[in-house]
């Protein structure tokens, strides 16, 4: 009965220190059991913020393998864990409904998009890399030895981490390519 | 133990501990926090340095997971609103931070230079342009603009040309979590409630949509989501502060124009930083929401403006209604003892068949 | 960027962000600092707080004018002659930085007879070849010392080197930028006169050069009322000496101009007279606008340069590695190491396949002979010459200006791979472009093959990105990518993995590069991942010990070290991944050594000897930072020495030194040949060794300076696609500038999708002054309808009085329209595409375009739908005086497409 | 802030170049009926500053009809309550009889328009929760609750005969919170930042008291036999002199905020209930002993009192649409504040 009564506002507001009931007597149970999210994810991973130059810290919260929260970090020097809209609005970016994650495939002269198997994806790309490579092919320009092709170009985001950039260009450069460009230029 | 009556200003008309109205030392205590509670926290929003880059209004966004708004509770619905870069509008049940933009000129006293462009002369359907006054344009510019007019000038302020100077305020408005909150006295069932923090929120399982705190906010802050019924506003993120973190929005500002801290010392903050800005000749600046003594007992979250409240969408001179609850109550049974006193009279003075 | 390499020695800027605060003056000059950096603004806000002036130099009034302290709202394309009139200012009135300018620049050195100032051939420097439209820089040269090639061991080699320098294609291939980390090359050490006195000293050519810059001319040419400029002056010089320092912060604003690399050195002049760089609160602070640009450059995927700023091997010059070090050998500063670092990336390449015998595998580099940057490569591409294309996170039909010939270059690939999070424009071209709508394009003639290939976050790949200040940082995975969404490192890797096991049976030579590649990282969990941190130490370099090098000093040119990019030597020192380092900041000095790490060897603070006197004496106490300790014997204070440490500030090279020991102990630019701040280039740029005024290529003024009236070398790239508005055509009689808002992220992939960004900024709009909106009836939140010669527009008009008319003295009113970029057709915020109405016209030192200002018309009401479109754009065209933009299939010249029916060219 | 509202921000004014934002300037109806001093003249020449004419603060969300209902059935379901238990007590079966249903039929509605609207109209018993004196809609619900019950019960067991001692004690029930019920609500209204409603929240209880009694005897009288109905008559004709006059002080009211109650929508209905009500009263003296005219006038003072609902309420919206409503008397206010402070400074 005790208890019973104890969860009614009301007898709280009567027995208890907030007769108007505008504090302590009317906190609801959801109230009492409020948690941050923050502190229920199961790990915080140090990143950074993936738009403008200045490398603002953040803070990523992951819970069942799902992110949860990304806030600056204020161990930041350079941030002290501060973010502008774009970078509050990361974790947005990255768990946003419309991000597609699956391959799709438009065949030439088609109407529409098309599904296809990752794996078949990456054979049918390697194969007209090595076409397009073979048929752009010049041992020498102008008298002059060049061992390069000329069918295939590259142009990079800016958001490219330096190691994906290296492998771009060692790898592009071992196949002769040339026309690999970035961003940057622009 | 307190009965309500006796603990009811509203309805007595008694008031010695300012529970309606006026400073109010220790809003928690008064809340029924009596024992240990935190500190009262708050936001100091110093517009002066406001850079208007609205991270304080998607950080709050992501953090409470609020849906897309176009201000009016509607989602999905967006548009150019002309407001110089505002495009959320106002307050609302799903922008629980509006960052307010307003352009403003003032003009130098000078005849307009006549303006004229290349190439308009091909263009007869085009208005023709006028010729330029050379002269007038050139001794305009002389005239006014010289180092020590500029040095005079407003640190605030930016300058742009001769003969009107620009100033581009911003400022992230937020719930003011008032000391004496309209919102929290309306509320029928208890779903608005003061935290240990002194903040005011609503408690989402509880609420059942009623309405009446909206029209009970004197800063028209709060309000309902079409949608779902219930009413929303800023929570001064209370989960976080159960975390021991910041607000969002105060965790992203990057320009600290959005302060967090126990209100007290916000408090001092904001007085010298007022101290500071006029000391530098910047005479429009002023604090909003600071005076315990205003009609509200004071802010919770208080801001540095630099015009007049209105400019921003501010009531330059808010009241809680509650502040006239008993004399509402007194006419109300005065009301009602007349209908009973009327209808006496009424069946008295009427004869029978 | 080749602006402050070839002033400094390096292009990264030489400030960090967080320096800002001790800043005493700051100005923010092409940059909208406070709306596309805000976070780092946050130092600026400090510094303002502390009382320093904050000066914001822009067409517009933006978000950074309010929060300054004074706002100079100049013409668009005009910072050359505002910034010319403060070097004339300091020069005239003697407030430069003496002591400073005599020690650490080449002011005191002597130019050779045969150059003749752009003063004096009315804008063009001597060298000039109108028909290539390049300049041969002989005639830039310092007086030599001594006679040129006497102490070089290899003086063929030089020699050879020095014609084919000279050469247009070499030009073209965008030598400048190679001075990313290393000035560029000079043959020898110039004849001095310490009394600056002498008329060709660069002092006194600088001076005469700069002479017609003066109040009055500034207030003509940008439109700004003489007092404002004095305003400015007083603030910055008043802020620049023993005790106080001035910030230059700058961005795209300068870059993307016809003239934007001479728009940076002229700062950089600007900066070294006042003795603002190498110290606290000075410097230039270049802001790059993403997360790793400055690592784009650095680890580049761009054309002409190797990791580490090496140039790529170009087919006039470089035949053998001795060749390619041919221009280095034997100088001093950077230049001496050359081989070092070349036969480390070689190895890193190669591995054991790089051999002395076979010249560390050099002849597996293919070579360049031009010009291959992106937009070459586009129009080539329209040309049906490249086949396939990979587009990395990038989105150039709507971030590229010109996005229909963006747009016609993807319609004529065979096939294009688009790696991306979300459904980008460049990616639904073939179905939902703009020139499906006017019938130019249909998906019926359009064969490319579009693969899309999901691509991993941020949050889902782990790696380093270095920000603008040079600062790595790692980034620790935090969750699987979604489906099949992968990491671009997992993409090449495995792409290179497959393309390896189908050639490995090849005999063919040209398949040795493939197939002798180290590329055999190790992969982690059920999708094979590469190990980034793997890559990382590669790049970094290993010994012969087998350990990761901890210094590029440590680089041999006997094959014995490997390295991916010599500059980012360190960033694994002690087998320690240094990016990942995250001590937090409030446990450390200002400097925050111990956060990331940055390059070179984790200086913060580049050129930082400087903020001593020669003597090795912090020139003040306030302004204190690195400083000789003569009883340890070293170099210290609270970031690294830029500089050898236990190199005396007393030391003099000795005859015949080389590399780094040929720079003296008081020279703190100590990648310049040397040792000197350039206050004249006499090379490593393409368009002169001084800045001069000229107009935009797309400009409704005359130019007031010289006759000249555009950048003599600026690159166009012709074809129906890419038509140009005449220079002062009442056609197009308004100015155009393109910009960022805080809301949205550049192209609008990354927010124009997101709810929370969209709304904030959700429509395509224009900023027009009230002004012009009374000329031309524009009503505020209406549509406008905006013109050039590319195509039309329409957008919603702001009319606001941040945009200011520029009343020129003879009269004329230039009217700017403001234009933020970030939209087009996809995501939940759309509009038309800003960048569709610009046309491309390049720096030729950096091929960047000039998207910061050009031409239009702008009229009421909504623009022309489908082929009407065309018509309404082609009739300005004719207006204008152009040649015909009407393109035939799938945009190609109308002349060499086959003939499809009821699809002719006009 | 002693610069004044003629001079915000001194000497700033919003740069527009849009005719859209150009819409705040002026105020105030102009028939020159103010009575005070230069200064207050003054006053009403300043423009008044906004930030683009959106309201400062929020408007109900409240749905109409249903409140407006909700305020007029309330009204005279307590009023009636009231006359049935007197007319109970007095021997009037027939008027008790009426005064009972339309009390419970009241009650009923009431609750019904109450809950409808509702946000989210299932958690309608959170208003038990808690006991508000601050709140008046929790007030009201304490008052509601048993008035509801009460009255409703009572017309129940009216219709169904039975238990005749239960009935007396459930009317004495409802007779007991009706007055309460009917005026309750003038506060539900005034205790908001509402401009129109907040600044006469001494008037509109008596304008409901008012209204409320002439709605509830106007409604019992239409159903009562004439004989009976005497009481009903005379208190329809006394609650409509009541809100008659009361009316009339706010709408010659000297503050900005009793400009809604002329203007638009909310003018109409103001005009009209005035004139229904006045017909109402002025019939019911005139032929309220006939059954037609108590009819009809009973119909007239009920749709007056009605519409005075509806035009209150409509004016309080509109008064938080404009923010000059809620600008102006605050910068009124602050003045006079100042000038108080300014010459107790000077005494």
């Amino acid at each position: 009965m005790k208890t019973w009564l104890d969860a009614w506002p009301v007898y709280r507001q009567f027995t208890g220190s907030d007769p108007l009931g505008r504090g302590k007597a009317a906190r609801s149970k959801a109230t009492e059991a409020t948690v941050s999210r923050t502190a229920t994810a199961d790990r915080v991973v140090q990143s950074v913020c993936p738009y403008c130059a200045v490398g603002c810290g953040q803070k990523v919260f992951v819970k069942d393998e799902k992110v949860v929260q990304i806030e600056g970090d204020p161990d930041s020097p350079i941030s002290r864990g501060r973010l502008c809209p774009k970078g509050s609005a990361s974790k947005q970016l990255v768990t946003s409904s419309t991000r597609v994650t699956t391959v799709k495939y438009r065949r030439p002269y088609g109407t529409e998009w098309e599904d296809l198997d990752l794996d078949t994806a990456m054979e049918m790309i390697a194969d007209r890399v090595l076409d397009a490579r073979r048929k752009g092919w010049q041992d020498e320009f102008e008298g002059k030895r060049v061992n390069r092709t000329m069918g295939i170009a590259s142009l990079g985001g800016a958001t490219l981490d330096n190691e994906e950039n290296y492998l771009m260009k060692k790898l592009y450069s071992a196949m002769g390519a040339i026309q690999i460009e970035n961003q940057a230029r622009i | 133990m307190t009965s309500i009556s006796s603990a009811s200003p509203a309805l007595t008309g008694n008031d010695p501990k300012n529970r309606l109205f006026g400073p109010l030392p220790d809003v928690s205590a008064e809340a029924g926090y009596v024992e240990e509670h935190p500190k009262r926290v708050g936001f100091f929003t110093d517009t002066s340095v406001c850079i208007g880059c609205k991270a304080c209004e998607v950080a709050c966004k992501e953090w409470n997971t609020l849906p897309m708004d176009d201000s009016h509770g509607t989602r999905d619905v967006i548009g150019l609103s002309g407001m110089s870069y505002d495009n959320t509008g106002q307050l609302g049940a799903n922008s629980w931070r509006h960052v307010a933009f307003i352009e403003q000129t003032r003009v130098v006293d000078l005849p307009m230079p006549a303006v004229g462009l290349p190439g308009a002369l091909n263009r007869p359907e085009m208005p023709a342009p006028d010729s330029g006054d050379l002269d007038s344009t050139a001794k305009a510019q002389a005239s006014v603009l010289n180092a020590e007019a500029l040095s005079e000038f407003d640190p605030q302020t930016a300058q742009t040309g001769a003969d009107k100077q620009i100033r581009w305020l911003m400022s992230s408005d937020v719930c003011k979590h008032c000391t004496h909150a309209g919102c929290l006295d309306a509320c029928p069932t208890g779903a608005l409630f003061r935290t240990e923090f002194g903040t005011v929120v609503v408690q989402q399982d509880i609420c059942n949509g009623c309405g009446y705190c909206v029209p009970s906010c004197p800063y028209g802050v709060i309000d309902q989501r079409k949608d779902d019924g219930r009413v929303f506003k800023c929570t001064m993120c209370y989960d976080r502060l159960t975390d021991g973190l910041m607000p969002a929005c105060a965790t992203a500002c990057p320009t600290q124009s959005i302060q967090f801290g126990d209100l007290d010392e916000l408090q001092e903050r904001a007085d010298a930083r007022l101290a500071t800005l006029q000391s530098q000749g910047v005479e429009t600046a002023r604090l909003y929401g600071r005076d315990e003594n205003d009609g509200v007992g004071g802010n919770g979250a208080f801001f540095l403006l630099l015009d007049e409240p209105e400019v921003y969408g501010l009531p330059p001179d808010p009241i809680v209604p509650a502040r006239d609850l008993p004399a509402m109550w007194k006419a109300a049974a005065t009301g009602a003892a007349m209908i009973v006193g009327v209808a006496v009279s009424a069946v008295l003075g009427s004869r029978r068949r | 960027m080749p602006g402050l390499g070839a002033s400094f020695g390096r292009g990264g800027a030489t400030n960090f962000l967080e320096d800002l605060a001790n800043s005493d003056c700051i100005v923010i000059e092409g940059s909208n600092m406070a709306e596309c950096h805000p976070v780092g603004f946050q130092w600026v806000t400090e510094a303002k707080a502390r009382g320093a002036k904050i000066v914001h130099i822009d067409p517009r009034f933006t978000r950074t004018s309010a929060i300054a302290d004074l706002h100079v709202p100049l013409r668009i394309g005009t910072d050359i002659a505002f910034l010319g009139g403060l070097i004339k200012y300091v020069l005239d009135n003697d407030l430069y930085f003496k002591d400073y300018v005599v020690a650490y620049t080449n002011a005191a050195a002597l130019v050779g007879e045969e150059f003749v100032d752009a003063e004096d051939l009315d804008g063009l420097f001597s060298g000039f070849d109108a028909e290539s439209g390049h300049y041969d820089e002989a005639s830039w040269q310092y007086e030599p010392e001594e006679a040129p090639h006497s102490s070089s061991e290899d003086p063929t080699g030089a020699a050879e080197q020095d014609r084919t320098e000279q050469h247009p294609d070499v030009k073209d291939a965008d030598r400048a930028q190679a001075a990313g980390s290393g000035g560029p090359p000079i043959p020898a050490k110039p004849k001095r006169d310490e009394t600056l006195q002498h008329p060709r000293s660069v002092f006194q050519i600088l001076k005469r050069h700069f002479d017609r810059y003066t109040p009055e001319m500034v207030s003509e040419v940008c439109g700004i009322e003489p007092d404002v400029f004095e305003q400015v002056a007083q603030w910055v010089t008043s802020n620049s000496n023993r005790d106080r320092t001035t910030a230059w912060v700058y961005s795209v604003g300068w870059t993307q101009h016809s003239v934007g690399a001479q728009y940076i050195r002229t700062c950089s002049i600007l900066q070294t007279l006042l003795g603002n760089i190498g110290r606290p609160g000075g410097g230039i602070m270049a802001l790059r606008g993403h997360a790793s640009i400055q690592g784009s450059t650095d680890v580049p995927t761009l054309f002409n340069l190797l990791p580490g700023y090496l140039p790529m091997p170009h087919s006039l010059q470089h035949h053998t590695l001795d060749d390619y070090c041919a221009d280095a050998e034997g100088k001093a500063g950077f230049w001496g190491n050359k081989r070092s670092y070349m036969t480390s990336l070689l190895k890193s390449y190669w591995g054991d396949a790089a051999q002395p015998g076979n010249d560390f595998a050099f002849d597996y580099l293919p070579k360049i002979s031009g010009d291959h940057s992106s937009y070459q490569t586009i129009a080539e591409m329209i040309e049906g010459k490249v086949y396939g294309y990979f587009l990395v996170g990038e989105n150039p039909s709507v971030g590229h200006p010109n996005g229909r010939m963006n747009r016609f270059g993807l319609a004529n690939l065979e096939w294009l791979v688009v790696r991306d999070l979300q459904m980008i424009e460049s990616a639904t071209f073939w179905k939902e472009s703009p020139e499906i709508e006017t019938g130019e394009l249909a998906p019926e003639t359009i064969g490319t093959e579009v693969f899309f290939m999901p691509a991993a976050s941020h949050v889902e790949k782990e790696g380093t990105f270095t920000q603008t200040q040079r600062v790595l940082q790692w980034r620790h995975k935090a969750v699987d990518p979604p489906g099949d969404a992968k990491s671009d490192l997992w993409f090449y890797f495995h792409l290179g993995r497959m393309l390896r096991e189908r050639l490995k049976d090849s005999t063919d030579p040209r398949d040795r590069p493939l197939l002798d590649l180290t590329w055999d990282y190790p992969t982690q969990g059920t999708d094979a991942e590469p190990s980034a941190e793997d890559v990382l130490r590669e790049i970094n370099g290993v010994g012969p010990d087998g350990r990761a090098l901890s210094s590029y000093m440590q680089m041999k040119d006997d094959g014995s070290t490997s390295g991916g990019c010599w500059i980012y030597c360190g960033v694994y020192a002690d087998e320690v991944n240094q990016a990942a380092r995250r001590k937090p900041g409030r446990e450390q000095g200002a400097v925050a050594s111990e956060w990331g790490w940055a390059w070179p060897l984790n200086r913060r603070m580049l050129y930082n000897r400087a903020s001593a006197d020669p003597a090795g004496k912090p020139w003040s106490e306030r302004k204190k930072y690195v400083f000789w300790d003569e009883e340890a014997g070293e170099w210290t204070g609270p970031d690294v020495p830029d500089f050898e440490k236990n190199k005396r500030p007393d030391y003099v090279p000795p005859d015949g030194a080389k590399a780094q020991d040929a720079i003296g102990g008081a020279d703190p630019f100590v990648m310049q040949g040397d040792g000197k701040a350039w206050l004249f280039a006499p090379s490593g740029l393409v368009d002169g060794p001084m800045p001069t005024h000229y107009e935009p290529a797309e400009s409704v003024v005359e130019n007031a300076f010289y006759k000249q009236q555009a950048n003599p070398t600026l690159e166009r790239i012709g074809g129906p696609w890419n038509r140009a508005n005449p220079t002062r055509s009442e056609v197009f009689p308004f100015q155009v500038t393109t910009y960022r808002l805080t809301e949205h992220h550049t192209a609008g992939g990354m927010s124009r999708t997101l709810p929370y960004l969209a709304e904030l900024q959700p429509e395509f709009f224009v900023e027009v002054s009230p002004e012009l909106a009374d000329l031309r009836g524009l009503t505020h939140g209406d549509f406008a309808t905006l013109v050039s010669t590319r195509t039309a527009l329409e957008a919603k008009v702001l009319v606001t009085e941040r945009v200011r008319p520029i009343k020129l003295r003879d009269g004329t009113v230039v009217h700017q329209i403001g234009m933020p970029y970030h939209w087009s057709y996809a995501g939940i915020s759309t509009g038309d595409s800003a960048n569709d109405l610009l046309g491309i016209v390049l720096d030729a030192n950096t091929h960047i375009q000039e998207s910061k200002v050009s031409t239009c018309d702008i009229v009421p009401g909504r623009r022309p739908r489908g082929p009407a479109l065309l018509e309404f754009v082609e009739s300005y065209r004719r207006r204008a005086g152009v040649d015909s933009g009407r393109v035939g299939l799938n945009g190609r010249a109308p002349d060499d497409a086959p003939m499809v029916k009821g699809q002719s060219g006009s | 802030m002693t610069s004044g509202i003629a001079t915000p921000g001194a000497g700033w004014r919003k740069a527009d170049g849009a005719a859209a934002q150009k819409n705040q300037k002026r105020r105030r109806r102009g028939n020159g009926r103010r009575g005070r001093n230069a200064e207050m003249a003054m006053v009403d020449e300043a423009e008044f500053t906004s930030y683009y004419g959106r309201p400062i603060i929020k408007a109900p969300v409240w749905k109409t009809p249903d409140v407006p209902l909700y305020l007029f059935l309330g009204g005279a379901a307590g009023t009636s309550s009231i006359l049935a238990a007197l007319a109970d007590a007095s021997a009037r079966p027939s008027l008790s009889r009426v005064g009972r249903f339309v009390a419970g039929g009241g009650a009923i509605a009431s609750v019904g328009f109450l809950v409808h609207d509702l946000g989210r109209p299932e958690r309608f018993l959170h208003m038990l929760r808690v006991m508000k004196p601050t709140s008046a809609l929790s007030v009201g619900t304490y008052i509601l609750s048993p008035f509801s019950a009460a009255a409703g019960a009572t017309a129940a067991v009216e219709l169904l005969g039975w238990f005749p001692r239960l009935k007396r004690f459930g009317g004495a029930v409802s007779a007991l919170f009706g007055g309460p019920m009917a005026t309750y609500t003038a506060v539900l209204l005034a205790n908001t930042a509402v401009p129109s409603w907040n600044h006469f929240h001494t008037k509109l209880p008596f304008v409901f008291a008012g209204s409320a009694m002439a709605a509830g005897g106007g409604l019992c009288m239409i159903f009562t036999p004439v004989d009976e109905a005497g009481p009903a008559r005379k208190m329809a004709v006394a609650g409509a002199a009541v809100e008659l006059g009361v009316v009339h002080q706010i709408e010659s009211d000297e503050s900005i905020v009793s400009e809604p109650y002329h203007l638009g929508r909310a003018g109409r209905f103001m005009q009209a209930a005035k004139t229904c009500t006045a017909a109402g009263a002025g019939l019911t003296v005139v032929a309220g002993r006939t059954r037609l005219g108590a009819v009809a006038s009973g119909t007239l003072l009920a749709a007056g009192s009605l519409l005075t609902r509806f035009g209150v309420f409509d004016a309080g919206m509109a008064s938080a649409r404009d923010p000059k409503y809620t600008v102006i008397p605050q910068r009124e206010r602050m003045a006079a504040r100042d000038r108080e402070h300014a010459s107790t400074i000077t005494r």
